[in-house]
């Protein structure tokens, strides 16, 4: 079972790793990302995150389901964050349970690493002094 | 041809969308030619992709009229 | 910082994640193991924790420090359950958070994996039909 | 002295601690070896260690009157 969503609303991690219990799970990996105070040595006053919705939930649909096809597990939920965000705020949860750890924590760290890579989102690091648009320029 | 913008390239555009001359772009990559010469701030970009209609294109992938077009410059999802 | 604890009451996952939480962390890893309800085609009617109390505290504190001083982690939480346990309860929980990512992952990963070979905790599997301590065997 | 019993060395003693005459075994290693001959079933376990004051004990670890001195069959916890 797969469960993708995109919200402008704070994601709700308790939720989240509710869908994914179940019987037949013996464990479950969680990454939740945190927006940190500081990036290389700057002051971060927020997080603006841009998506192209309807293209992101299908690159998130596909990262779910590369996954289910790689490692046996249960449940895998992808829940990102749109929208403006600050310090300690939640961008990004990721929960997958599965029969054996092992496999909950590969395929947990296949979706964030791919997630990173594929899926468009666009965060913008806004500081005191100015603002860049994360990745975007070498 | 109307081309969505996310990111760093709405900046660039000043829009969330941006019109391209219909016939001057029949493949990805043409377009990526033709947005290079009209914003030359995008050839400073690390890199951008096209994606037509929520895919991600090949350079070769060709733009039929009414195809949902974007423009997508470097990811940072997470 | 380190919070390690044995208890003989549910664990609360959202106040572990709570607690791990950081404006200095960028990502946060958690392990939920769970109670399946099958062991290689059998059903679990309950579990039932021992626990050597003040050593495995000891074995969950090494674990702790040693993860400290192998990754640049923020925050480490170990909490394990003592007493019986039915499916879809919660044996063990470990949140891990650090400023990026691979850390948390790598540091979760070797804690549960450590924690199941170290700590003194034993686990009775009782079925309709029979009971067994898990690992006790050949 | 006392040794402290756990999981399923708890059920082979019958008793969440068993007596072991004083002077018996002086090591951790000896003390496996009285065990073993008092409680056959100890044998069939996959291994069991000894624990001296809360801590693995090694072959050779010494036991001093007064430690707190455990038996640990295979651990399952998680």
């Amino acid at each position: 079972m797969i469960d993708i969503k995109i919200s402008s609303e704070p994601l709700d991690v308790s939720s989240c790793i509710a869908w994914a219990m179940s019987p037949e799970a013996g464990g479950i990996d969680v990454f939740i990302g945190t927006v940190r105070n500081m990036t290389k040595g700057k002051q971060v006053v927020r997080l603006e995150f841009d998506a192209y919705e309807g293209m992101a939930l299908k690159e998130m649909n596909k990262i779910a389901e590369d996954l289910c096809a790689k490692w046996p597990v249960t449940k895998v939920l992808i829940h990102h964050r749109a929208g403006v965000l600050s310090v300690g705020d939640i961008p990004v949860v990721i929960v997958v349970s599965a029969a054996h750890r092992a496999a909950a924590f590969d395929a947990c760290r296949y979706a964030i690493d791919t997630l990173k890579e594929t899926v468009p989102i666009w965060k913008k690091e806004v500081f005191e002094d100015g603002e860049q648009w994360v990745a975007a320029h070498p | 041809m109307k081309v969505l913008a996310f990111g760093i390239a709405r900046e660039i555009f000043g829009s969330a969308t941006v019109e391209v001359a219909a016939g001057s772009a029949s493949t990805a990559a043409e377009l990526q030619d033709v947005l290079k010469l009209q914003y030359p701030r995008l050839a400073q970009l690390s890199s951008f992709m096209i994606a037509v209609n929520g895919e991600y294109a090949q350079p070769g992938t060709t733009i039929n009229e009414g195809d949902e077009v974007a423009i997508i410059p470097p990811v940072s999802g997470g």
